[in-house]
């Protein structure tokens, strides 16, 4: 079972928690990824492609069923203005056995931060606003997984 | 005619977020569309300044500069994204 | 927060989830094992040490949050007899980076395996009952960390 | 006297969970101690007939075949773990 989202209302985690698990699989592992408040940061915008920022998360969700054996696959990325606690973005990677959850977990996260369509935009209390700059590590981690 | 749109800070520089235009003569390339359009005016100058910071998707896949626009009817340009 | 427990009480996932995410972490990864009803499985019981399995676990997060800048690391193990379905494990790590807390999960997980007095019995609906052998696979992985 | 723990099927062929021994003449290292226990009789014949298989906490801290008991007063005997 894939499911992926991408959607301006909340991420509901524990919801989609207990819909992923429905089918009571061996290991699961998941990523919750957070706005962080730091230095002073007031709101984090998402800017993103109508179509092809969720047919990016269905082609990376598609890549990871096809490299590991997995019993579920959830994927909810939120866009739009967040604030300080708000959650960004929700994996969730189920199998019979830990090593491909865990895996599978990491390969999506690593990927999401350099082969889907998005942007973040940060704004700060004392009025800076700024589109945060693609970081040389996101590259290093994404290329373990070619 | 094809059909631009624009994401983040190149949005925001050129101002709008899709346009409609006639594919000027000799730009065959995504490479030669961002030179065009960094050199149409103020705005295209100041999104287009580092043509290596810009990416493409033509017709929904991710293309490179030398990729040719033949008879695509939408392109996008923007930065490296940041997501996750 | 380093929270541990070992307990024969049913693990409330949800509630782990809430008391471990009270600080508001920007990377949170998790992992979560199950009771597999594999080839007819019924009962899945955990031996342990009533002293030095939670004194393992306790060394582990210890380790954990010695080598990872982490905000919160929750690691809850059931003892005693399960059902297929149950949660054996939960292993929640926080921290501001989501590559700390990726790892740090997946350390906690690999060194549980090898390291923490606890033992796996099987019971099938056919009547055997057998103890779970230790794998090869086991110690590689938890081997990497060393 | 020394108190010995058993766990899992090392605990299930031994027939109960621990029990008290005044440490034998001889049996200087955990491994004197168990080839003792397998020599005792039929029980400890079943529980430690591979060594190899077996591991030991001396006073809480885990320990090789080789390490000394001294003046210890509690051993956990049990098979390699299979938690998580």
């Amino acid at each position: 079972m894939i499911r992926v989202a991408v959607q301006p209302a909340a991420i509901d985690v524990a919801g989609a928690l207990a819909a992923h698990d429905a089918g009571g699989h061996g290991a699961s592992a998941s990523f919750i990824g957070r706005v962080r408040g730091d230095d002073g940061l007031t709101e984090l915008f998402l800017d993103h492609h109508p179509v092809l920022t969720a047919g990016g998360l269905e082609e990376l969700a598609t890549q990871a069923a096809a490299r590991w054996k997995l019993g579920a696959l959830t994927l909810i990325h939120r866009i739009g203005a967040m604030a300080p606690g708000d959650t960004i973005v929700l994996v969730l990677a189920s199998s019979p056995h830990r090593a491909e959850a865990l895996a599978a977990c990491e390969y999506l996260i690593d990927r999401l931060k350099t082969d889907v369509m998005l942007w973040k935009r940060e704004s700060f209390a004392d009025g800076r606003v700024s589109w945060v700059e693609q970081r040389e590590g996101d590259h290093a981690r994404a290329g373990r997984w070619m | 005619m094809l059909q631009i749109s624009y994401f983040a800070w190149v949005r925001e520089r050129m101002g709008v977020a899709e346009e409609v235009i006639a594919l000027p003569a000799g730009a065959a390339t995504v490479g030669d569309l961002i030179a065009w359009l960094a050199a149409r005016d103020e705005r295209g100058a100041r999104a287009f300044a580092e043509p290596q910071r810009i990416r493409a998707a033509l017709g929904g896949a991710m293309v490179g500069a030398g990729a040719s626009i033949g008879d695509a009817r939408e392109i996008a340009l923007f930065p490296p994204v940041t997501g996750g």
